[in-house]
């Protein structure tokens, strides 16, 4: 049976590297601006943890492959090959200290995308054999048993029981012709199953048709997380397949940003053709039945609230307004942190930070970021639209014992619901 | 006789603050086995003389439980111990402080039932089922104390 | 006071002068004009006045080879009463076949007398360029220049190069240098030799020179061997223009409204800049003008190679190659090795992709490879 | 070689090569860098790449309030020397000539004293920052001798331009003419350096742009 070698993650960053990556390498000045723009950095102020940094093995292999001065240098000596030895050091960068968040590329003077080349960097990371251990076991479970968390079907149908019991609302497995497939992130079903009561109070209250898919109801994509475009095709392959056999208009992202990148901008270029169908968040979803008179609330929360931006909904997604205007609905106090919208600062725990165990230390002192941000506003709730950015916010407000609640958009817009007639319960 | 969950909920919906977080409280005493790091939560809940600090530093505990206990981001589920992690957020519906507690016991009632539920659910049993019966007879029984 | 042979080459200066009636007044005169051209402090006159009285009246031989003759009408077309006249009258000029009254073998015949006659002591002076390349380009009597240098330069005391040609190789150098034109100073190397370049040279610079040979000796020489008193003083430095040039006021034509206005001549490719001569502070024509003050660029005529830097009318920055081709030839040559190095690049890529094997989570999961 | 001799070989056949080197390296490198390739983006697009990549071009100009606070001397000091850089290369009448006989078309200049002040203020920019990075942890860590060599050859002209304006040192001629060599060896490290940021700048910023623009990112 064959074996990750260093050879094959060599030959993965070669075919990875592109027109956009020599250009990013050859701008760079070593600035340094983008230390500051990473949470990993500023929290954590080690020289290594600046973002263009975790790409120097990345880099060489351009140099050395791509470049007429590099085949040069390589030839006189004067730069040294990539070895294992490096890769295995660059894991903790590349994985731990990264969550892909884009401030880094947001920041950068000369238009460096720097994540963008992490994600590519973390190919041949995983084809070399240096992919972390708590990746590896998401991805896995998320290939073998559907949902990186490993929840089955039976777990996700216990919940919709437990729901459509308490509720009363159906919740429809596999309806061909659905207007909207909702997905679900195995954080959701586990940690904070409301959700999915939520999304369906909402959307059977607006009249919309929606279902859940039997075959696949994970969204999110663990080969994104690892960097493995093998597994993340594999896993978006079962999404648009589930899709397309129900013949829905609009698949619905959970509320978790990687989930979102995966499947709205990675999924068509991983399958190598445009969806049959589109491609949204959730809280894209709710602000266009907002904007159709779909959805009305009433009452406010009368506390002072902050909303966390979900990095890769703003910075990589573009969604910066429909969180806003949901608040909006439902909430008098509702106050903006420093940075915010796609200058928000990540939470710490995404693109697979949280998946390893080994980073928990890191993503803790990462969290400081968000809690300098948090004590200067002094509010009494904060809203987020990410599973993920969820829990590490909670556990980060345990630890630095910070008595400000965390709650989801979703749920707080489904309290705050009016109730329309035709719409069912 | 209460037989489904929106007689239960509009009951439980016409207890006051206290009275809530008691019912509560028995609720997750039925399902305490799966997380006994709760326990004090659970007494302040029933006790109604717990004062607005002790139900805070219970609140704090429960809180924690429930951190404690909850499946990280792309970890392997395991449903016994995230039976705990719904004991506990049971738990911290009960003690939450008044103005954040949005209908406790029902809170309570519904994490409760999922606890249960954890431990069969990947066998798909119908011990949810059970549960909530169970829950309908404390509710009555508690109905008929006071 | 040493005893004086009555031989007029044996003469000194002092009695030499003052036998041509020349008073003790107009001699002093005569010392304090060369102090200043030597930019010498006026405490220096007595001390000039006193060793041009003992010196004794040189043997000068005079070569002219590839020239124009500039050199020496610069040099006779100087006002009176000068200095140069009086140099002139100071020393012996035994042979210079432009001046001299004799021809052919009585000229020839002169030279050969004199350089006997004061062997090792004779000042020789060169103007113009030796041909390298045949010595038929340039003889005298049948003679090379080549071998008339050489002979010359045996006994010669020292030899001053008087106008560019013979101290940098001059107009006849210039590229493509048909003849293979070289300097006195390239081929003499174990004379002194005073660099007196100038297209011409500036008259009493050369008298100067002469002067403070025969006062002082060899003069401080710059790098290119050109004495530093007169040779010290960039053109641009002391030229009355520099105001305009350092507030950015150029003229961009001869007769625009800048030039008019007597501004800055770099952009028309004044070289002064560069150029070190005392045009600026002596002037030309008994200190009429020089070319600045006249409103053509410097075209710094006392540096070597100057008929070849760049054309006289371009800025001194413009590199002298013709650059737009340059870069159009640099283009096209980029062109065709990037559509070389990026099909190689192509194909590099294009392999890696396919060799990629496809990452399993089996793979994953073993013990990676080493 | 004299210092004129020298003056006019750089002046003519070095400034040839090291045109030549520059613009042919320019050249090479842009193909070497786009022949790597796009590939196409699948992914239905929430907004336009290309007026993505032009706003990103020019908003990167700026900042916001709170990386100019985190980033002050560095942006600051970066603003300072590439202007000045600008002005001394582009605005001395000097410049403009040369690049008249290259292009065959020249425009307005600065008068000489105002270009000397840039020049000036330039050096004092750039010697902040080789000391910020000689100490700054992250920038010390991050420069690579490619760096360093990148400084070197952009502040060496600019001190031999300033040297050889007020003939300090050297005779002038051969101020000039290290002055003149000095810019040949930018010119020639230019494409295989850091320096090469000069062009791809503009390249990276519309790419990411474009990236920032198909996913309807607005900064």
């Amino acid at each position: 049976m064959s074996t990750l070698t260093l050879e094959r993650g060599i030959n993965a960053f070669k075919a990875q590297i592109d027109a956009p990556m020599a250009s990013f390498f050859s701008s760079c000045v070593s600035c340094g601006m983008c230390a500051e723009a990473c949470l990993f950095y500023t929290e954590n102020p080690e020289p290594r943890f600046t973002p263009i940094y975790k790409l120097e093995p990345l880099r060489r292999v351009w140099e050395q492959e791509y470049t007429l001065i590099g085949k040069l240098k390589a030839k006189l000596g004067l730069s040294k090959p990539v070895t294992d030895a490096e890769l295995a050091e660059w894991q903790e960068l590349v994985y731990n200290n990264c969550s892909l968040c884009g401030r880094c590329t947001l920041i950068c003077p000369v238009g460096n995308d720097i994540t963008y080349m992490i994600r590519k960097m973390r190919e041949g990371m995983v084809a070399s054999g240096h992919a972390p251990e708590g990746l590896i076991g998401a991805s896995t479970r998320a290939v073998q048993i559907g949902s990186p968390m490993g929840v089955k079907l039976p777990a996700l149908q216990a919940q919709v029981r437990h729901l459509e019991k308490s509720s009363g609302l159906e919740v429809p497995f596999d309806k061909e012709g659905a207007e909207y497939l909702l997905m679900l992130s195995s954080m959701e079903i586990m940690n904070y199953p409301e959700y999915l009561g939520a999304v369906a109070k909402i959307l059977t209250n607006a009249g919309k048709t929606w279902t859940l898919s039997s075959e696949c109801f994970e969204a999110t994509n663990s080969g994104i997380q690892i960097g493995s475009s093998d597994i993340a095709r594999e896993l978006v392959s079962r999404v648009v397949a589930a899709a397309e056999k129900l013949k829905v208009k609009t698949v619905i992202s959970p509320e978790c940003g990687h989930a979102y990148t995966a499947l709205r901008w990675d999924g068509p270029n991983l399958i190598g053709r445009p969806y049959t169908f589109a491609a949204k968040h959730i809280v894209e979803v709710l602000d266009e039945l907002r904007a159709e008179g779909l959805l009305q609330t009433e009452g406010f929360e009368e506390s002072k609230l902050t909303f966390h931006d979900p990095c890769q909904l703003v910075r990589r997604g573009g969604v910066v307004e429909q969180p806003r205007n949901l608040l909006n609905m439902v909430a008098k106090n509702f106050v903006e942190m420093a940075d915010h919208g796609t200058l928000n600062w990540c939470c710490g725990a995404g693109g697979g930070v949280s998946a390893n165990e080994d980073a928990e230390e890191v993503k803790m002192k990462a969290f400081q970021r968000k809690k300098k941000q948090l004590d200067e506003l002094h509010v009494d709730t904060l809203v987020t639209a990410c599973a993920n950015c969820r829990i590490q916010l909670e556990e980060g407000m345990e630890v630095n014992q910070m008595d400000i609640p965390v709650l989801g958009l979703t749920e707080m817009i489904a309290e705050h619901l009016v109730e329309r007639k035709g719409g069912a319960a | 006789m209460i037989t489904q969950d929106t007689d239960f909920k509009q009951a439980l919906d016409k207890l006051g603050l206290v009275q809530q977080r008691r019912v509560g409280a028995a609720f997750v005493r039925n399902v305490l086995a799966l997380n006994p790091a709760v326990t004090k939560a659970v007494d302040a809940a029933a006790n109604e003389d717990t004062t607005a600090d002790e139900l805070a530093v219970a609140f704090k505990q429960a809180k924690a439980a429930a951190l404690d206990s909850h499946t990280r981001c792309g970890s392997d589920s395991d449903w016994q111990a995230q039976a705990g992690y719904f004991v506990a957020r049971a738990a911290t519906a009960l003690v939450a402080p008044d103005k954040q507690a949005k209908s406790p016991a029902w809170e309570a009632a519904v994490n409760a039932r999922m606890a249960r539920t954890c431990g069969h659910i990947d066998a798909s049993d119908e011990s949810m089922h059970e549960e909530s019966e169970a829950q309908y007879r404390l509710l009555e029984q508690f109905l008929n104390d006071i | 006071m040493r005893m004086q042979t009555p031989s007029p080459y044996e003469q000194t200066l002092g009695e030499h002068l003052r036998s041509q009636g020349i008073s003790r007044r107009g001699f002093l005169k005569f010392c304090g004009l060369l102090a200043s051209s030597m930019a010498l402090a006026p405490a220096m006159i007595p001390k000039i006045a006193a060793a041009l009285e003992q010196a004794k009246r040189p043997s000068v031989i005079w070569l002219s080879f590839q020239e124009c003759t500039g050199c020496t009408e610069s040099l006779t077309r100087s006002h009176s009463p000068s200095i140069e006249g009086l140099i002139f009258d100071a020393i012996s000029l035994d042979y210079h076949h432009t001046l001299q009254a004799a021809s052919g073998d009585a000229a020839e015949h002169a030279r050969e007398e004199a350089m006997k006659a004061h062997y090792g002591k004779y000042v020789l002076v060169v103007d113009g360029s030796i041909p390298l390349d045949n010595p038929g380009y340039s003889t005298i009597a049948g003679i090379s220049n080549l071998d008339m240098l050489k002979e010359a330069a045996a006994g010669a005391a020292a030899i001053i190069a008087v106008g560019t040609c013979s101290a940098y190789g001059g107009l006849p150098k210039a590229d493509p240098n048909p003849t293979g034109a070289v300097s006195v100073s390239d081929i003499i190397k174990d004379k002194p030799i005073i660099n007196v370049p100038g297209c011409p040279p500036i008259p009493v610079v050369i008298t100067g020179v002469i002067a403070h040979f025969l006062t002082f000796g060899l003069p401080e020489l710059d790098s290119l061997g050109r004495p530093k008193a007169f040779y010290g003083q960039n053109i641009h430095d002391r030229c009355y223009r520099r105001p305009f040039y350092d507030r950015g006021l150029f003229a961009e034509t001869f007769d625009d409204e800048g030039a008019k206005a007597g501004w800055c001549l770099y952009k028309l490719g004044c070289k002064g800049p560069v150029t070190y001569n005392a045009c600026a502070t002596t002037k030309w024509n008994d200190g009429t003008s020089f070319p600045i003050e006249s409103g053509h660029g410097c075209i710094g005529c006392s540096e070597p190679n100057f008929w070849d830097f760049g054309g006289f009318y371009k800025a001194l920055s413009i590199p002298t190659g013709s650059s737009g081709q340059n870069v159009v030839y640099a283009a096209a040559a980029g062109i065709a090795a990037g559509v070389a190095i990026g099909a190689i690049n192509k194909k590099s890529k294009t392999e890696a992709a396919s060799s990629h094997q496809t990452v399993t989570v089996e793979e994953l999961n073993q013990e990676s490879g080493s | 070689m004299n210092e004129v001799e020298f003056l006019q070989w750089v002046k003519g056949p070095a400034f040839s090569i090291a045109l030549f080197i520059f613009v042919a390296g320019l050249v090479l490198r842009l193909f070497e860098i786009l022949s790597l390739g796009r590939k196409v983006n699948y992914a239905v697009p929430k907004g336009d790449p290309m007026q993505g990549g032009l706003r990103e071009i020019f908003r990167r100009f700026g900042t916001d309030k709170a990386t100019f606070q985190r980033s002050m001397l560095t942006i600051v000091a970066g603003y300072v020397f590439h202007i000045g850089l600008f002005v001394v290369i582009f605005l001395l009448a000097a410049h403009v000539e040369v690049f008249k006989s290259v292009f065959g078309f020249g425009w307005p200049h600065l008068s000489t004293p105002v270009v000397d002040a840039f020049a000036v203020i330039t050096m004092l920019a750039l010697v902040v920052l080789l000391i910020h990075r000689l100490q700054h942890p992250v920038k010390r860590f991050l420069s690579s001798p490619g760096d360093y060599v990148a400084w070197v050859v952009t502040f060496v002209p600019l001190l031999t331009g300033y040297m050889a304006y007020h003939h300090l040192l050297l005779s002038p001629q051969m101020m000039l003419g290290l002055h003149i060599l000095s810019v040949e060896v930018l010119l020639i490290v230019f494409p295989f350096t850091k320096l090469m940021h000069t062009f791809t700048v503009f390249l990276s910023r519309w790419y990411n742009g474009a990236s920032m623009g198909l996913r309807g990112v607005k900064s």
